[in-house]
C-alpha cells in the first residue's frame, strides 16, 4: 500500500498576505496545524506529494476548461501571483514526471483526465505548500478539478477521481501524500467577501472526515452557492481526497473561523498510513 | 458568450508579462486585440470595476484587474457595490444567483 | 429520438489540396460518396451536426491535452491551415452554444470532458465540412478526442463517450446528425507516408460498421501504430459514433485506397434516423 | 520532457500570425523565448528538419514548421530520411515505435 498520508488543508492568501491582522492565537494554532500536518507528510515516508486543489484561472481558462487535469511537469514555477505581495517566496518545485506519468497512465482507465506539461501554481497551491513543503524539495504532483467555470466537474465524478488515485497511488512502489485544499465556505472577491457560514462548515468538514458518500455528493449546485458562496464549490477538492481512503475516519487538526482570512481555516487528517 | 474576451484579456495579462508591459504602455493597443462590445471596451479602459462585475466578470479574474491599477481591497470592494446600484443586478455567469444580486 | 443521422468520413489534407493527383474515377467516386452523405444528413433533417474529429495540434497542445473536449462557441474560425494551401474557403461556421452547453451537462454525468470556448478547425474537420455542409450554413459542434499525444485517449473511454453522445443527443428536441473523421491506416508526416494497409482498414471499417464492440476495444496501442500507423489513432472518434448507435448495422459508401491521398478513404454510414 | 518547447514553438507560430510576423523578421528573437538545448537551437535555426524528426518532433507539428521554410513535400521526405542515417534512430515520442526506425 503506497498511500501513506491523506489530509486536507485551506489555502486562502490573507493566511500569508496579512498574517498579522489575525489573532495572534488563532494564527499560531493554525501555524502549528500545518506543521502538524507537514510532520506527518514526512514522518509517513511521503516521497511525493499528489495536491489537489482547484486552481483560479491561473492555468486554465474558459478557452480549453478541464474537468480534471494533473501535472507531468518536470518543475513548476510558484506562485503566479506577485510574490511581493502574496509573500511565499518565488520558487521552482520540483515535479515527478515519470510518477504523474504512470498515475495518469492508471486513472484514463476510468476518469478521462487532461494533462498538463506546464503549471504555473497559484495560491491555492502556494500558500499551503508554504507551511507542508517550507524546504520546496518535495516533488509535487498538481491536480485541478473544475470549481470555478460552470458547468462545474459533477461531485460524483470527483468522487470517482479520488477512487481512481487511490487504485493508481497504491499500485506504484513510491510512498505518495495526498493533499486536497479549499472548499469551506467563502465568498471571494465579491461584495459579500469575507462573509462565513460557521454551521454549513462544520457540517461539511464532518461529513468529510468521516466520508459520509451520500451525504457529501448530495449536495446541490445553486444551494451551495447560496449557502457556501462560490468559494465552496472548492469542496469538491477534499470530497476527492475524501473518497481516495473512504475507509478510514480522519481527525480535525484545526477548525476556526478566521474573519480576516474570509474563511473558515481547516487542516484535517483523513489517512494516516 | 457574454464577457468572454474581457476575461480572456484579464487572464493573458495575468499570465504573460510581456502583454502586460505592452498594456501598461498602451492600454488601448492591446485591448483592440480582443473582440470587445463598446460597452465592454469602455468599462476596461475607465477601468469601471463595478460595471465590469455587474457584466458578470468572475471575480478571482477582476481582482487581479483591479489589480493592476493599484486599487486597494477596500476600494474593490466598495465600487463593486456601487456598480451593483448604479448598474443594477449581475446579468451573467454565476453571481447571478448571489444573494446581494437579489437586493 | 433526435439522433437523425451518425456516420465516419476521411480527412485527408489531400483530398482538398491535390485532386487532380487522383485517379478520375476514385476521385469523381469519393465525391460522389460524400454528397450522399450530405444528402443524408440533409434528408433526416439534422438541424445541428455534431463532429468527432481527432484534431493535430491545432487547438490541444500537451501544455493542456484533453482526453475529451467540446467545442461552447458562438462561432468557429475554419481552417486554421492557409486556405490556399488547403484549397478550402476561409469561413465562420457557425455553433450551435446552447445545445453545447445542455449536451456537456448530461456527458459530464459519466465522461470527463473538457469544453472550450474557442476552436479554430483543422483539415480534420475543415476537409468533410467543405463536403458535407458546403454553404457552412449548418451549426457544428467541434468534440476532439486525444489520438495523437500518448497517453492517448483508452479505446473503451471513446466508446464511453460515444455511449454518453447518444443519451445527451436523444435528450434535446433538436435533430442531430453525428459524424467522425478519420481512422484508417496511414503515416502522415513521416518517412512511411504513403503507405496502406488496405487489409487492415477492410477489417477495422467492417468492424466499425457491425458495431462489433470487443473486436474494436481489443485494439492494442503498439500494434495498432504498427499496422496502421499514428493515423490509425484516429479509430478512437469512429469508434466514438459506432458505441452512439451499437444497435444498428451500418453501410459502406465508399471504401478505395487513394494512394496519392496517403490512406483509404472512406464514407460510411452507421445509423439513419 | 525531451523537445517540449520545440513543439511548443512550432504550436505557436502555426496559431499566432503576431509571432509568425515576428520569426520571419528575427527568428534569434523569437527562439530566445523558449527553454531549448544548444542541440535544439541549433536543429530550429538551420532548420535541420531530419535531426528535429530524430530528436522526436511529431511529424503533425514538424511538417507545419518546414512549410514555414517553403520545403517542398518531396523534400520534407528526404530530409527526414536523411536524419535518420545521419543522427540514428528517433530518440523519443511516437516514432520510437514505428518500423522505419528499426532499419
Ligand atoms: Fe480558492
Ligand atoms: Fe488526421
Amino acid at each position: 500500500m503506497s498511500l501513506v498520508y491523506a489530509g486536507m488543508c485551506c489555502h486562502a492568501p490573507g493566511i500569508t498576505v496579512r498574517p498579522e491582522q489575525a489573532d495572534p492565537e488563532l494564527l499560531a494554532g493554525l501555524h502549528a496545524a500545518f506543521d502538524q500536518q507537514r510532520q506527518a507528510i514526512e514522518d509517513a515516508g511521503a516521497e511525493v506529494l499528489v495536491m489537489v486543489s482547484s486552481e483560479h484561472f491561473a492555468n486554465f481558462f474558459m478557452d480549453n476548461m478541464p474537468t480534471f487535469s494533473m501535472g507531468i511537469a518536470d518543475e513548476y514555477e510558484s506562485p503566479i501571483e506577485n510574490p511581493d505581495w502574496l509573500k511565499v517566496p518565488k520558487v521552482t518545485i520540483p515535479g515527478s514526471p515519470d510518477l504523474s506519468q504512470r498515475i495518469i497512465g492508471q486513472l484514463l482507465e476510468t476518469v478521462d483526465i487532461s494533462w498538463a506539461q506546464e503549471w504555473k501554481f497559484d495560491h491555492g497551491l502556494a500558500v499551503p505548500l508554504n507551511f507542508l513543503t517550507p524546504e520546496y524539495k518535495m516533488p509535487i504532483i498538481p491536480v485541478n478539478i473544475n470549481c470555478q467555470a460552470p458547468p462545474l466537474t459533477p461531485l460524483h465524478r470527483a468522487w470517482a477521481l479520488g477512487k481512481a488515485l487511490r487504485q493508481a497511488i497504491d499500485a506504484v512502489p513510491e510512498k505518495v501524500a495526498l493533499i486536497s485544499t479549499g472548499g469551506t465556505s467563502h465568498w471571494p472577491c465579491t461584495p459579500e467577501s469575507g462573509k462565513i457560514n460557521l454551521e454549513w462548515d462544520k457540517v461539511l468538514v464532518d461529513q468529510l472526515i468521516h466520508k459520509r458518500k451520500d451525504e457529501l455528493l448530495d449536495y446541490k449546485f445553486q444551494q451551495t452557492f447560496i449557502d457556501g458562496g462560490a468559494g465552496a464549490g472548492e469542496m469538491r477538492t477534499s470530497i476527492c481526497v475524501a473518497a481516495a481512503c473512504e475507509e478510514t475516519v480522519g481527525e480535525v487538526l484545526f477548525f476556526e473561523p478566521i474573519p480576516v482570512f474570509a474563511t473558515t481555516c481547516v487542516i484535517a487528517t483523513f489517512f494516516q498510513g | 458568450m457574454s464577457v468572454y474576451y474581457v476575461q480572456k484579456l484579464m487572464y493573458n495579462l495575468n499570465r504573460d508579462p510581456d502583454l502586460r508591459e505592452r498594456f501598461d504602455k498602451d492600454r488601448e493597443d492591446v485591448l483592440s486585440l480582443y473582440k470587445l462590445t463598446d460597452e465592454e471596451l469602455e468599462a476596461l479602459t475607465k477601468p469601471d470595476i463595478g460595471l465590469l462585475y455587474v457584466m458578470g466578470v468572475n471575480g478571482q479574474i477582476l481582482m487581479h484587474y483591479a489589480a493592476i491599477f493599484n486599487m486597494p481591497w477596500a476600494e474593490y470592494l466598495r465600487v463593486m457595490e456601487e456598480g451593483l446600484e448604479k448598474h443594477g443586478p449581475v446579468r451573467s455567469g454565476l453571481y447571478v444567483m448571489s444573494e446581494s444580486n437579489e437586493k
